[in-house]
């Protein structure tokens, strides 16, 4: 492959010609867009290629607007990976590029019914996780470190947002298999951790001595828990799990404070999300001729419990990462149906 | 004498646009393909949901009061019309902007009648709205199915080469200008922001016409929300979240004051521009993501110390 | 009796009904450890409104000092560190308040326009400064004040009630706190009357900037982490506290400790409809309802006048 | 201590409100300034009270030249000043008010002791008779009182240590009463061994009596000085206003008997303690004044007929019809029209042209088929630009640039335009020049004679009896007296006090 061979692509194309890569996300501000932009950037750099980011700050008028700018700017000589801001932003974003005949990926969002193979060659592919897998899996490693007894509370993402639908029916999954879990309330802490830390607060309050766990959404909120638990005098009497595989997290599940996370290794889907379609442009694969298991696939995320923590915590945050692009589909854990 | 009165508000009245030229000058000298005719459609196209939430917003600034529902009213407006298509075609529209107005109503009694601070009160409202839109949608973006997308055309179509969202963005941008300049509301308005005490004692009926305003602002966010959801092919509980700032932005740098009285819809016309073509124009240009919060806020500073007319507030808060 | 006072009154005996573990010590601890980082936005911003001004900055500035926070603990975090950076929260934000404050009064800027695009210019440099990331600080000595406990309260309560009764002292004793309340009842009389405005008004957005500052230390200290959207949520509540505490948005008429009695207000609502089992989808309209009621029931007497 | 300003010029812009203006005040005195509006009085007074810096000229002190960069050096110098819009802070309490900006004086570690400053502030509401806890918000204070207070906020200046005070009063009679009046001068006359005066107002008689010299100004030039002692009234007006002031100020020959109709009359309106049990008529072609101290409750009842505030009780009847209690937007679909005193608040919307403050009560008459109809609305505006004689640079001028007098007869055009039959005037020639008022008056006649009813509250007693065609008197919120005033058989003054106190 000219990727592996070449790392310079940016010499195979004529002069002028080289492609825009282009990070589409939420914001900056937040660890895993964040990290997810510096896998971009050494993509970038690994193979000689402008790069651009853009964030949609939650504006999905604005991302796709964007997108659309660099489309004209670049008279669509551009790879587009993105993470778009709500499901529904993918169809304009996914027709804008094909118009221009840009070479797009999607991550996480979607419309159910749209469909790389209906959008001809350009719309390579669309890449997520089983949000209701992991959601489960984080659940279920929940019960076990409670005995599979006792009450549990859980912090849901934004109301509406797709992602934390798709990770509360993880858990409600999980609550229906053990028997001897009950959830006692469900509360929605909005991917914060300041919120996190007040509800659990008055969780303290209300289900005094009667919980033994907390679900969270997302890593964010699990910090914020972990904080009020700890304020409280109660750090490490209560099973914590989160979501996301951020630094903080991974380190309080080495020091015992949380049983679980889940890394998506960001820094891999902001540089995957680029190497497949630009491997596209380059002709190196066909994504017509790809069946549709791999045009719409889930990846696998790592659980990250007690046993592996220190050793994902050493290859992720205190060396750099690498970049993990030559086999696109080492990490591929089946079609999403 | 008379020549001199006008001159320097005229000037002032004009700073935006030419603040929207320079700025405009500046992006396409440094990326030419800015301008290209294909861009302009773009722009203004991405313009026309914010400019309807902002037309809306006009009307409540210029009583020199704010309307923070706004985003949940869009919200609530993009949620009903993607419910309502599929078993009532394009009357989902003027269903959804129905509601709209309802929410802003409601917004209206609380300040009007209930006298809590519009800040306060269109908050709270707004609070309510977005109860209501996340109960309405069981808390979930609402997919406009593909059969229906026929009814979603007169949005996201074109006519004549050109989409005919800019069509829409221009019917409301005219009504908005009209019932602002032309009518006796519009009119009572901006006397109200300029002087509520002597309208008042003028005998024109203050709370109706806050009444009214607040509900235009409503209308106008929920026919926003509608195109939103109609190019999104869905309607998304909290679709419109993010929209809050921009359109206060847009309405107070294209010339209306904060503080009532002055101002209008055609001048947020301006304003909506300024802001789309700073927020694209950057992206063209390649300014990097991290300098462009800065770079937005600066120059938002900037275009309001250079436009806003002083002498029609005599105290600055 | 104020109205607020009323109405938090009102609202802790209905949830205690519902639930009597309310008013354990247990919770009433957590209450108000759980409101210092909000009454101490709510103080300063108390200042910028009864001069009839507005900061809408809170969550940029919040951003910002937080960041340089974690940035300085980074490098010690201990105590000479944990010192060095709640001073440099603070100063950081008094340098963005007093900008936002120069701003406004050099440029002549209304203060909801000079805000929100300081809201926009410190949220992007803390972005800029943090890269995006999370500084965790978990072991930072910064951290004594939200878990060592004083008679039975953090820290942190203790400093923030400290501050607060410095504040009240400033507003209602000092000539610093008569001028802001004069320049809010009629700027135009102030300046006959000699005050220096300029300099006031200036002062104010810049000690409102250092009480952001503080409680972004605060935040900092208490989630163990710091990165740009610790502050995320905090504009709108701490204007809605101030203004349920009486604080008039128009000027001239509140105090610091209206804005106390507002956040507890708020907090145990927040606190409430939890305990009450309000489901998630609902509780911000739940809250919606009961702050119209609050500001209604106290303006209900206030028959004439202008309200915008 | 002599204060001298000489050649002293101020300009705004293009505007010139002062032109080599030269006056002396010595110890002791009281000197009189007089001028029509925008003669210039005002900006001269806030030269000497530190507040606006001229452009040119001397200002000098005992012959020491003087710069004051704000109130404070003014003050610090023994200078005071009582100004011509209310001036008080509404939420701040009186002795708050009374010491604002003077706070240091009462401070001690950095706080401020509002014991001592509120005992200070009592003495110093002593010396104007003025009664009240200092520790009230301004704002629960009668638009009198709050001048009085200011009366007494410029006496505090004594305690001060300089030796020799000067107090400039700018029109602070044109709130007052007589018995205030009374009070405020007899304070000046006490204090002139250690303090000078200068005293502004727009009623010449008061300036006669209580000054020793009377400076005259006209274009912001002082073109006249002369002693009190010997001056007639008549002869400061011809300086001011160039002509000879009309025997006939109140125009009584131009006086016509009112119509037989009926169009306003009040049955047993009332409201709590303010006013009771009102009943009266007004007759189309009438002029109506209402006659009271302060306290009376004239005001209060002037508002509530046009609904600007709620009576409790009793009912209102327009041209026959039995009306529910108002509202002003009912009021004025019925007719009536409301000119109140407080103009720059009520009257008019400061910032707006002055078309569109002629058009604001009646929007009607500006739509045309497309709506409002601008071209409409500045013709309509000139034409009552011309017919009222408003001196204005166009319709398109902001009204806020416009005199107290002109902006006035802008106001009363926004009721004409309004078709308004029954117009309630509230102090309608408050802070208008002698030259302005003729003409407010010859409005009010011409009005009369065309059918219109008239409402009064008027800024004197001189001018209730001298425009009225009855006077109703009010003391403490009751009609104590009914008195006919005729041309040619006006009332006295003391036949109405009588029922007054
Ligand atoms: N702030 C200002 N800006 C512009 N022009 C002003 C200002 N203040 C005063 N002037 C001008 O100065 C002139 C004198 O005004 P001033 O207020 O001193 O008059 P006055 O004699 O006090 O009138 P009045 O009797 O109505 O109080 C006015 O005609 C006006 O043109
Ligand atoms: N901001 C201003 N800009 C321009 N001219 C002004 C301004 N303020 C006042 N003036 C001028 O000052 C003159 C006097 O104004 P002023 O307000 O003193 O009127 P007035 O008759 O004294 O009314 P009042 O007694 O109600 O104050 C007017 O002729 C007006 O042109
Ligand atoms: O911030 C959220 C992140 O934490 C979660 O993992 O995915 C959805 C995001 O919106
Ligand atoms: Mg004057
Ligand atoms: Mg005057």
């Amino acid at each position: 492959s000219v990727l592996a061979t070449m790392p310079l692509v940016g010499r195979v194309f004529a002069q002028g010609d080289a492609p825009l890569l282009v990070n589409s996300i939420r914001s900056l501000s937040n660890p895993y867009h964040a990290a997810w932009n510096a896998g971009g950037e050494a993509f970038a750099s690994r193979v000689g290629l402008d790069y651009v980011t853009l964030v949609t700050e939650g504006d999905s008028e604005k991302g796709v607007a964007d997108i659309r700018g660099i489309l004209a700017r670049t008279g669509g000589n551009a790879v587009v990976n993105v993470d778009p801001n709500d499901a529904a932003d993918a169809r304009p974003i996914v027709e804008a590029c094909v118009e221009a005949g840009a070479h797009v990926m999607t991550q996480w969002n979607k419309p159910d019914d749209l469909h790389p193979w209906d959008m001809g060659p350009n719309y390579v592919a669309h890449m997520s996780f089983n949000g209701e897998q992991y959601g489960r899996t984080t659940a279920e490693v929940l019960f076990e470190a409670m005995g599979g007894q006792g009450g549990i509370l859980a912090l849901g993402g934004t109301l509406s947002n797709t992602v934390a639908i798709q990770r509360r029916a993880g858990l409600e999954a999980a609550l229906a298999d053990a028997s001897g879990v009950e959830l006692l309330d469900y509360q929605v802490g909005d991917w914060q951790s300041s919120k996190a830390y007040d509800i659990v607060n008055t969780w303290l309050t209300r289900f005094s001595g009667q919980f033994g766990g907390i679900w969270c959404a997302n890593d964010d909120m699990a910090i914020g828990a972990l904080e009020a638990l700890r304020v409280n005098g109660m750090s490490g009497q209560v099973a914590i799990t989160g979501i996301d595989g951020i630094e903080t997290a991974v380190q309080a599940v080495i020091d015992g404070e949380m049983v679980a996370t889940v890394s998506w290794d960001p820094f891999w889907q902001g540089s995957i999300g680029l190497a497949i379609p630009l491997r596209a442009r380059l002709g190196e694969i066909d994504p017509e001729s790809l069946g549709k298991d791999k045009r719409e696939f889930y990846a696998k995320g790592v659980v990250v419990t007690a046993e592996n923590a220190q050793a994902f915590y050493e290859a992720n945050f205190v060396t750099a990462p690498e970049l993990d692009v030559d086999d696109i589909w080492a990490r591929y854990a089946g079609p999403i149906e | 004498m008379t020549a001199t009165f006008p001159s320097r508000g005229q000037v002032l009245s004009a700073a935006p646009t030419v603040f929207l030229i320079l700025l405009t000058a500046i992006i396409v000298l440094a990326s030419p393909g800015f301008f290209s005719g294909s861009t302009i459609l773009v722009i203004l196209a991405d313009s026309v949901v914010l400019f309807t939430l902002a037309a809306g917003l006009s009307f409540v600034i210029l009583l020199g009061s704010i309307d923070l529902s706004v985003p949940a009213v869009a919200s609530l407006g993009g949620v009903i019309v993607a419910m309502l298509i599929p078993s009532i075609g394009l009357a989902a529209y003027p269903a959804a902007i129905l509601a709209g107005a309802g929410a802003g109503l409601f917004s209206g009694l609380v300040h009007v009648l209930l006298r809590v601070p519009s800040f306060i009160a269109t908050l709270a409202t707004g609070g309510i709205v977005s109860g209501m839109a996340l109960w309405l949608s069981s808390s979930r973006t609402v997919t406009i199915a593909g059969e229906y997308r026929h009814v979603l055309d007169p949005v996201i179509g074109d006519s004549f080469g050109i989409p005919r969202i800019i069509l829409i963005g221009a019917v409301v941008c005219l009504i908005g200008v009209y019932i602002q300049r032309y009518t006796k509301f519009g009119r009572a308005i901006r006397a109200i922001g300029a002087g509520e005490s002597a309208v008042r004692a003028s005998g024109i009926h203050v709370g109706r016409q806050k009444l009214i305003a607040f509900t235009i602002a409503g209308a106008f966010a929920a026919c926003g929300g509608a195109l939103l959801a109609a190019r999104m092919t869905s309607g998304n509980p909290a679709g419109a979240e993010q929209l809050l700032l921009p359109a206060i932005a847009a309405v107070l740098v294209g010339g209306t004051a904060i503080t009532g009285g002055t101002g209008g819809v055609g001048r947020t016309v301006v304003g909506t521009l300024i802001v789309i073509v700073m927020r694209i124009g950057m992206t063209f240009m390649g300014v990097d993501v991290f300098a462009q919060q800065i770079l937005f806020g600066s120059v938002l500073i900037c275009a309001i110390a250079l436009t806003l007319d002083r002498d029609l507030l005599q105290i600055v808060k | 009796m104020a109205p607020p006072l009323i109405a938090l009154i009102v609202a802790t005996i209905a949830i205690s009904l519902y639930n009597p573990s309310f008013l354990s010590a247990a919770n009433l601890g957590r209450v108000a450890s759980i409101s210092a980082i909000p009454v101490l936005l709510a103080v300063g911003a108390t200042f910028v409104i009864i001069m009839g001004s507005i900061d809408l900055s809170v969550q940029g500035v919040i951003a910002l000092s937080a960041a340089i926070t974690a940035m300085v603990l980074r490098v010690d975090d201990g105590a000479l560190g944990s010192v060095l950076a709640l001073g440099a929260a603070v100063v950081t934000g008094i340098a963005t308040g007093a900008v936002s404050g120069l701003l406004h009064t050099l440029l002549r800027i209304p203060s909801f326009m000079v805000t929100l695009g300081m809201w926009f210019v410190s949220a992007g440099l803390a972005t800029l400064l943090l890269g995006g990331g999370t500084i965790a600080v978990r072991s930072a000595d910064l951290r004594v004040l939200i878990l060592q406990r004083v008679f039975g309260l953090p820290l942190s309560v203790w400093l923030v009630l400290a501050i607060v009764a410095f504040a009240a002292l400033m507003q209602a004793r000092s000539r610093f706190g008569r001028y802001v309340v004069a320049i809010g009842g009629n700027e135009e009389i102030a300046k006959l009357s000699g005050l220096p405005i300029r300099r006031t008004r200036a002062a104010v957005f810049a000690i409102a900037g250092g009480f952001y500052g503080l409680a972004a230390a605060l935040s900092v200290a208490q989630l163990g982490q710091g990165n740009v959207d610790i502050g995320d949520g905090r504009l709108f509540t701490t204007i809605t506290a101030v203004v349920l505490g009486g604080t008039s948005l128009t000027g001239g008429r509140g105090g610091v400790l209206n804005s106390v009695l507002g956040v507890l207000l708020v907090t145990v609502l927040g606190n409430g409809m939890i305990l009450m089992g309000v489901p998630p989808y609902l509780q911000q309209a739940v809250l919606g309802v009961l702050i119209i009621l609050a500001v209604a029931s106290s303006t209900a007497r206030i028959r004439e006048g202008v309200y915008k | 201590m002599s204060l001298k300003l000489e050649n002293v010029t101020k300009t705004y812009g293009p505007v010139t409100a002062l032109a080599n203006a030269t006056i002396e005040v010595h110890p002791g005195e009281v000197v009189g300034l007089v001028g029509e509006n925008g003669a210039g009085k005002s900006t001269l007074m806030r030269i000497l009270a530190g507040v606006v810096q001229p452009s040119s000229g001397a200002f000098t002190i005992d012959g020491e030249p003087v710069r004051f960069s704000g109130t404070l050096d003014a003050n610090a110098a023994g200078i005071g000043m009582v100004y011509q819009e209310q001036s008080l802070i509404l939420p701040l309490s009186i002795a708050e008010n009374m010491y604002l900006g003077q706070e240091r004086r009462f401070t001690k570690y950095g706080l401020i002791d509002h014991a001592a400053m509120r005992e200070a502030a009592r003495r110093n509401l002593e010396k104007v008779q003025l009664d009240i806890d200092p520790v009230r918000p301004a704002s629960e204070l009668t638009f009198a009182e709050r001048q009085m207070v200011e009366l007494a906020k410029a006496l505090t200046l004594e305690e001060r240590d300089v030796e020799r005070l000067v107090i400039l009063l700018d029109e602070p009679t044109s709130v007052l009463e007589q018995a205030e009046i009374d009070v405020l001068f007899a304070r000046i006359r006490a204090l002139k061994d250690r303090a000078s005066f200068i005293f502004v107002s727009h009623r010449l008689d008061e300036v006669l009596e209580i000054s020793d010299r009377i400076y005259t100004m006209k274009d912001g030039e002082v073109v006249d000085e002369r002693p009190a002692a010997g001056a007639r009234e008549s002869d400061l007006h011809e300086v001011m206003v160039g002509r000879v002031l009309e025997h006939n100020f109140y125009l009584e020959d131009e006086q016509e008997p009112p119509q037989d109709s009926v169009a306003l009359e009040l049955r047993g309106l009332g409201s709590g303690r303010a006013y009771r049990n009102i009943n009266l008529t007004l007759h189309a072609g009438e002029v109506l004044g209402i006659a009271g101290v302060i306290g009376s409750g004239r005001e209060a009842l002037a508002r509530a007929v046009f609904g600007m505030e709620r009576p409790e009780s009793g009912e209102i009847v327009i041209h026959g019809k039995v009306e529910g209690i108002p509202d002003p937007s009912v009021a004025v679909r019925k007719g009536l029209g409301f000119v109140p005193s407080e103009r720059g608040i009520e009257g008019m919307v400061p910032m707006l042209p002055v078309s569109e403050n002629i058009s604001l009560a009646n929007l009607d008459s500006i739509t045309g088929p497309f709506g409002l109809d601008r071209r409409r609305e500045t013709a309509l505006a000139r034409e009552w630009i011309e017919r009222l004689r408003i001196k204005t640079p166009g319709p398109a001028a902001p009204i806020r640039s416009l005199s107290g007098g002109n902006q006035q007869k802008a106001v009363i055009a926004k009721w004409l335009n309004a078709d308004s039959r029954i117009l309630v005037l509230d102090h309608p020639t408050r802070g208008v020049d002698v030259g302005a008022k003729h003409e407010v008056f010859s409005l009010i006649r011409e009005l009369c004679r065309e059918g219109y009813a008239i409402l009064l509250l008027a800024d004197t007693l001189a001018e209730t009896i001298g425009l009225s065609h009855r006077v109703l008197v009010m003391r403490d919120g009751e009609i104590t007296a009914d008195i006919p005033a005729p041309a040619g058989d006006k009332p006295s003054q003391t036949r109405i006090v009588e029922h007054m106190v």
